[in-house]
């Protein structure tokens, strides 16, 4: 019973941490656009496939992950400027349908260029699963977590500590009072943007070897990371990443113990409550009572 | 006394908004509520119409407590108000906002509203006209048509007033009405509010203007740091030097 | 948005009505089973968008549940004729009020959320009953679904045609269409309004936002039910899939791109919808030699995002581009009231 | 120093403003006033950039910025302190200041310090609040930390827009003296007020607007003297 | 006034406008496959519901090559008769709804028969149209209650082997193995679902009990819980009803937790992919399938052999690619109805009619033999079992 206990534990870290990953990018973008990019899910696809197509020209690994990332970078930029800056001003649920607008083209761009087909990507490092007090633990997944970290840390830094993470928050709060400062608030949104697709990018090609990738797997995972996002707030890194964790948790072990049909229920059910009861997420009210 | 106030108290994270509170307004007259910035104004207001939930204290309204009922039940118990940033119906026309207002001058609900029966139309009519009318008093009726966020600031003021009069209540809370008006439109809202007054509407006023405070208001309630310090007729208060010391100052001369 | 005459309140304006009846004649003569059929599945659609448009438009709540409500409506149709024999046109009014007996238990506390929260519980709640639909084996035939549904009838007249169908489900959208703008042309209709411009003055104005909320949704719950029921008698064939969290989003693009707050949005958001993916079912091969669905969904999503950046108010704001200046406007206003 | 010439500006189908000419000296406070939908508010946006003009000219220190944003606007030395304070609320008061320079240092930390300290000189209320979120403070404090705020990217022209609103008199009156104060240091100041007789105790100059144009202008001893404006803004003699 | 009538009227306009299209795009025509060649003789037209986009698109887009090419190679050697086949393809992006519009519009253009869909759902929903239309259908899903019972299926046949055939398959090797408990996984979907309906029919009375028995989505990324509860409950063996890729992941995972007993997979996962997905795990999963994948190791007497060297070389000419057992149901369903067609000619009765009476038809998925009660027509030597071996199917028989 300890043994699957673990086992349990183990592959909810690892299913936790894809969803913290993608929950991070979610949240990030929301926090500094206000946009709930519905589109985030697409641009861990396509980071993916693009690290699928590039693997097959014999780069190494390393090679791919940057490339890849710069390449959904410069497309989440493109993105922004050609959709989201053209409509800005608009309310948000407008801002919401053009980023599910944004979600279907690509989604069917990638259906395209990269056709129905299910495809994999090689694990970061060689060898199988690490064995643990009977359990397996997937080495992968310690690699999305060294990520998540790093992403964290960074966004910390900057939002706590740079002029130009203040600078950002302050549009967040205000968006006239700080255009009347002199800080541009397009540039804002768009670098925004980029980072949401280098950051999605980057979570396609560290996932992928575990999910493997379908070109229409964006939606589902775009949904599971705003669940996890909400579940920690929706407008807190931290929560997000704590969020994911606990679906990935709550995910694996309603399926081990309980049912595998009702684990989506029961995160449901978990995600309501939340809502109902602590909507600013199980997270949010620490932070806030903090402020 | 058609409202009386006793003992309402209500703390934010430990801090007193509003401590003791305990004043009475008459049918048909005026009080005016002054105090420097924080003092509690607003809290206040947001009590009495049942936005916040005092911790102690009750407020009586024709002899009915009010405390813990929902701010549409207050609405009906007859206490309208206005607020200090507007709360207008933007996207509604001008005429629709007022109709808006006078929603428990009628009786329709929501099956019923998906018939015509000449019932329906007959109210419908009469609110119309009745709307119609009030924004004819208050001097908006040429703009019925526009949306409400077409209006120029002052006007969306005036407005405002009119919506909170639409449901014929007893007592209006108007929360800095003259902000943001100059002094010439401050005087037509000062006679306006007097005439108000004189049809049986009575009023408890923010405001920070002092002519238009002591030129309309029966009495004057003073508030500090969420306390009461001074209650009384505006020649009192103005006499009263504590309130001097603490919001008017000692140079200002009024009237 | 309302419309600018809302204080004109005469049924004057009976001209859209005699249009869309004029309309409803057409298909008759070309008599075409695929016309049927899709003008079927828009009259549901705008059904539901209708309903969703009063509780989105008006009332301001966004619901990305209501394809739950949709099904729940299909499901209870399908039980209650093919497990336990009832009667079909009972079964139909049990699928509207079903749906709505459950919008009312959720709806109080779900609707005290706001904005993307209430987005949240609404999914939620939507895919929630999704997997029960997945997992109630016993009563709604799991993934597979359950077929053998039987034809609506009333009587001894059988709804067994595309035509026939097609009828009954427009005469019934214009019923709901006159009592709607019978509704929002009301007191409810301007108390739903004030709820969406600010719950807070609304609230203060004597309304009860939480009641009248509730009862948006109870009503766009019932209206998706029926719309379920009604699909399920149609194609006679029920499994979880057109019940999922896409066709709720489906949904919420139908009325946002019709025209939130407007009385015509939901109808041409419904039309728009469906005619757009069977145009580009059609036309896209014709441009693109040897094109597959691929490109349907790029330009869809394409069109999509066009269509929000520049009328995010929704296709019949379209007309505002005939209104009006200010000046004229200003003058008939007075003119009306002298 | 600042000249416009022909503005006109439309917020959707309403004219706000009007064929309207002014000019504005070096190290002078102007008083705009006027009714409610005069004008004044639009005039301030359109200078600081936030509405586009659909005719006229702009000209700051002999250069046009006709139609720039108010991020490049506000290098050109040209800051707002808008009617509602628009203050990052969720953020300290210090960041508050910090980021009004934040075109001006960014890396240069001691300067920057140096700066906000004769700031808080400025508004001694200020000082000792420094980590406080800036939400928490008063309506007074908050509209001083605003202009505070604006004063730290150095401008040579300072706009402010209603500061009195919904002020107690006793704060009207300090922050009325911080604008003399400040006019000395050779800031030049418009004042968009309603408050018409706190504006005409510190103007130099006073116009006044109607219907998006100008129908007076003057110095302030001119415009008390004027019985006509008398009536219609200062009110009956009171 | 004025102003109010225009912008309704606008708004009406634009209606009108919407309509009118509609009712234009009801008549014009549609994407043909090419209609060249074959003497002046009317062409016979036959329509197509595939799921080429959305969930079940990895069944549908090798059903339409397969499609696409048959076509093409048909009419290029003369037709039917001398009838070139027009054949209309619609994408009913894997959605009931749609499947029901696109096979109504498909019978309003003429179509003298549908195939397709090719998933359980769509395939389910159109059936009421086709028969109440009068239309035959050759559906290219599984599950069996797309044709019975016959007597409400008059018009609807299948190509796909029903479950049951492949399920007695196994069922047959665990008896020989005596492997009695069993762990049954499968995905909760409509395939998953018709799995385990017919797993649970064929062992009642049979000896064999299911131990376990548990579900995962096709979206999931991880079923080691499942695959935990599986380890737990001493099954010898585990059969799992998925496909690609969640059965590709699950594999990995049954690999890595150490599992050591037998894995049996199903039809579902026989294309390489799987194999490649699973990246080394899959090298032991035994599994039922058609002879496709194994035509090289078949022996050279069965009947089928040629057929599917053909088709092999076919599809690999054109499209540099191994076909897949998908693209297997579409050869069928399109050969018999154009045998169908051979006989019958343009007439949609006599065409059901004909295709009730095949018999000892060579397809790809084995040899049909259809009767009145079955509209299937597929037995258990249209199966053979193989195992996975250094990433190869390996026959096992």
């Amino acid at each position: 019973m300890g043994e699957q206990l673990l086992q349990l534990l183990f592959t909810g870290l690892t299913l936790g941490s894809i969803y913290s990953i993608i929950a991070l990018t979610l949240v990030t973008t929301f926090n500094v656009t206000g946009i709930l990019n519905l589109a985030q899910g697409e641009f861990v696809v396509i980071g993916a496939l693009l690290a699928v197509s590039l693997q097959g020209t014999g780069m190494p690994m390393i090679a791919v992950f940057i490339v890849s990332v710069i390449l959904v970078a410069i497309l989440g930029g493109l993105l922004e400027r050609l959709t989201i800056y053209r409509a800005r001003g608009a309310s948000n649920l407008s801002m919401l349908i053009i980023t599910i607008g944004l979600s279907i083209s690509l989604r069917g761009l990638a259906l395209l260029i990269w056709g129905t087909e299910t495809y994999s990507l090689p694990a970061f490092s060689e060898g199988g699963s690490i064995i643990v007090g009977g359990a397996a633990l997937n080495p992968q997944s310690i690699w999305i977590f060294a990520l998540v970290a790093v992403t964290l840390t960074g966004l910390y830094g900057f939002f706590g500590h740079t002029f130009w993470g203040k600078a950002v928050k302050a549009s967040v709060y205000n968006q006239t009072g700080a255009r009347l400062q002199g800080i541009n608030l397009n540039t804002i949104s768009f670098l925004a943007f980029v980072a949401a697709g280098g950051l999605g990018a980057a979570a396609g090609v560290s996932i992928g070897p575990i999910t493997m990738v379908t070109y229409d797997m964006g939606f589902m995972l775009g949904v599971k990371g705003f669940v996890a996002a909400a579940i920690g707030g929706l407008s807190n890194v931290g929560g997000a990443v704590i969020g994911g964790i606990l679906l990935g948790i709550l995910e694996s072990f309603s399926s081990g113990l309980i049912s595998s049909g009702l684990k989506d229920a029961i995160s449901m059910i978990i995600l309501l409550g939340v809502l109902l009861f602590r909507p600013e997420g199980i997270i949010g009210a620490i932070r806030e009572r903090k402020i | 006394m058609l409202l009386e106030l006793s003992g309402v108290t209500k703390h934010f994270g430990g801090i007193a908004a509003v401590k003791d509170i305990g004043f009475s307004v008459a049918e048909g007259s005026i009080v005016a509520l002054i105090g420097p910035n924080g003092a509690g104004k607003t809290t206040l207001f947001n009590i009495i119409t049942g936005t916040l939930p005092p911790e102690k204290g009750s407020i009586v309204i024709k002899g009915r407590d009010i405390v813990g009922l929902k701010p549409f039940e207050i609405a009906s118990a007859g206490i309208t108000r206005t607020f200090q940033n507007l709360q207008l119906f933007s996207n509604m026309t001008v005429l629709e906002n007022v109709m808006a207002g006078a929603h428990l001058r009628s009786k329709k609900g929501f099956i019923r509203s998906f018939f015509t029966f000449p019932g329906n139309c007959r109210e419908e009519r009469k609110i119309r006209e009745e709307s119609l009318a009030l924004l004819e008093d208050i001097g908006l009726v040429e703009t019925a048509g526009l949306f409400a966020s077409e209006l120029p600031f002052g006007k969306q003021r005036l407005l405002e007033i009119a919506r909170a009069l639409a449901s014929h209540p007893g007592l209006v809370l108007l929360d800095e009405p003259a902000a943001g008006l100059n002094p010439a439109e401050t005087e037509i809202l000062t006679v306006y509010l007097k005439e108000l007054k004189t049809k049986g509407t009575a009023l408890i006023l923010i405001e920070h203007d002092m002519q238009t405070v002591m030129e309309a208001a029966d009495r004057i309630v003073v508030l500090n740091f969420g306390q009461m310090i001074a209650e009384g007729t505006p020649a009192e208060i103005q006499a009263n030097t504590e309130v001097i010391k603490a919001y008017l100052g000692e140079d200002e001369k009024i009237a | 948005m309302k419309e600018r005459h809302g204080y004109k309140m005469k049924l004057k304006n009976h001209r859209g009505f005699i249009l869309l009846l004029l309309l409803l004649i057409i298909p008759l003569v070309a008599d075409s089973n695929y016309l049927y059929s899709t003008l079927v599945i828009i009259g549901l659609y705008a059904i539901i968008v209708q309903g969703l448009g009063i509780l989105m438009g008006y009332a301001g709540q966004i619901s990305f549940g209501h394809a739950a409500f949709f099904g729940l409506g299909g499901y209870t149709a399908a039980i209650l004729t093919t497990r336990f024999q009832w009667p079909t046109l009972l079964a139909l009014l049990a699928s509207a009020i079903l749906p709505g007996i459950i919008a009312g238990l959720i709806g109080r506390q779900t609707l005290k959320l706001r904005e993307l929260y209430l987005a949240l519980a609404t999914l939620s709640f939507g895919i929630l009953v999704h997997i029960i639909f997945n997992e109630g084996r016993e009563l709604t035939g799991g993934p597979s679904g359950m077929s053998g549904i039987p034809n609506l009838s009333i009587g001894s007249f059988q709804f067994d045609s595309d035509q026939k169908f097609y009828m009954l489900v427009w005469l019934i959208l214009l019923m709901l269409l006159i009592g709607i703008y019978n509704l929002v042309h009301s007191r409810t209709g301007r108390a739903l309004c004030s709820i969406r411009e600010s719950e807070y003055a609304a609230e203060n104005a004597g309304i009860d936002c939480a009641r009248l909320k509730l009862h948006a949704f109870i009503f766009s719950a019932l209206l998706a039910g029926l719309a379920g029921g009604l699909y399920a008698f149609y194609v006679t064939f029920i499994s979880p899939s057109p019940f999922s969290f896409h066709t709720s989003v489906q949904f919420v693009l139908m009325a946002v791109i019709g025209g939130l707050g407007t009385f015509w949005g939901p109808v041409i958001g419904a039309v728009v919808v469906v005619a757009l993916n069977e145009l580009l079912r059609e036309i896209v091969p014709l441009l693109i030699p040897g094109a597959g669905g691929e490109y349907q969904i790029i330009i869809y999503g394409v069109i999509l995002v066009g269509l929000m950046i520049f009328q995010p108010k929704g296709l019949s704001g379209i007309g505002q581009y005939f209104r009006i200046p200010l000046k004229k406007q200003l003058k008939t206003d007075v003119k009306i009231r002298g | 120093m600042l000249r416009i010439k022909n503005l006109g500006v439309y917020h959707g189908y309403v004219q706000a403003i009007r064929e309207l000419s002014l000019e504005v000296k070096e190290g002078e406070l102007l008083a705009v006033l006027g009714a409610n939908g005069a004008g004044k508010s639009t005039l301030l946006g359109t200078v600081a950039g936030l509405y586009k003009p659909t005719a006229g000219e702009i000209i700051f220190k002999g250069k046009p910025i006709t139609g720039q944003k108010p991020e490049q606007v506000v290098r050109q030395g040209i800051s707002l302190v808008p009617e509602k304070r628009e203050i990052f609320s969720a953020l300290s008061v210090l960041d508050n200041l910090m980021l009004g320079a934040f075109h001006r240092y960014r890396k240069n930390k001691p300067v920057l310090m140096n700066d906000i300290q004769e700031i808080l000189e400025l508004f001694p209320a200020l000082k000792g609040r420094e980590s406080d979120q800036a939400g928490s403070l008063s309506g007074g404090l908050q509209q001083m930390l605003a202009i505070g705020r604006g004063l730290m990217s150095r401008p040579a022209l300072l706009m402010l827009d209603e500061p009195s609103i919904g002020l107690a008199p006793l704060v009207v009156r300090e922050i009325m003296s911080i604008l003399v104060k400040l006019k000395k240091t050779g800031v030049t100041i418009i004042l968009v007020e309603q408050n018409t007789k706190s504006a005409l105790k510190v103007a130099d100059s006073v116009l006044v607007m109607e219907r998006g144009g100008i129908t007076h202008s003057g110095n302030s001893v001119d415009i008390i003297a004027d019985s006509s404006i008398q009536e219609a803004y200062l009110g009956r003699a009171r | 006034m004025k102003k109010i009538t225009m912008r309704l009227r606008s708004k009406l306009w634009l209606v009108l406008l919407l309509v009118l299209s509609l009712l234009i795009s009801a008549c014009s025509p549609t994407k043909e496959a090419d209609v060249k060649s074959a003497g002046g003789n009317e062409p016979y037209k036959i329509g197509a519901v595939l799921d080429i986009s959305g969930n079940s698109s990895s069944l549908g887009v090798p059903e339409r090559d397969t499609l696409l090419m048959m076509v093409e190679k048909l009419n290029a050697n003369g037709g039917v008769k001398g009838h070139p086949i027009d054949l209309t393809i619609m994408d009913n992006k894997s959605d009931e709804t749609e499947s029901v519009l696109a096979v109504k519009t498909l019978i309003e253009k003429g179509a003298l028969a549908i195939l397709g869909a090719s998933s359980s759902g769509t395939s389910m929903a159109m059936i009421k149209t086709v028969e109440s239309e009068k239309v035959p259908m050759i559906s290219l899903a599984a599950a069996s209650s797309i044709v019975e019972p016959t007597s409400e299926r008059q018009w609807v046949y299948k190509t796909a082997q029903s479950d049951i055939v492949m399920i007695n398959k196994i069922i047959s090797y665990l008896k020989k193995n005596n492997l009695n408990k069993i762990a049954f996984l499968y995905m909760n979907n409509s395939y998953g679902d018709n799995g385990k309906k017919a797993i649970s029919a064929a062992v009642k009375d049979s000896g064999i009990d299911i131990v376990a028995e548990e579900k995962f989505d096709a979206n999931d990324k991880d079923m080691t819980p499942q695959l935990t509860k599986v380890k737990a409950s001493g099954a010898q063996v585990a059969i799992v009803w998925a496909i690609p890729p969640s059965a590709s992941i699950l594999t990995k995972n049954f690999k890595d937790i150490g599992l050591s007993i037998p894995l049996i997979h199903s039809h579902g996962v026989g294309n390489q992919k799987f194999i490649e997905l699973a990246q080394g795990a899959a090298d032991g999963v035994i599994l039922p399938i058609g002879k496709l994948s194994v035509t090289q190791q078949i022996s050279d007497n069965d009947s089928q052999k040629k057929v599917l060297e053909s088709y092999i070389a076919d599809y690999s000419k054109k499209y540099n690619a191994e076909p897949n057992s998908f693209g297997g149901y579409a050869w069928d369903a399109f050969n018999l109805l154009v045998n169908a067609l051979e006989k019958a000619g343009p007439d949609r009765v006599t065409i059901r009619d004909e295709l009730e009476k095949t018999q000892g038809f060579v397809g790809i998925s084995g040899v049909f033999n259809m009767t009145p009660q079955d509209h299937n027509g597929l037995k258990e030597d249209s199966a053979v079992l193989v195992q996975v071996d250094q990433g190869k199917w390996k026959l096992i028989e």
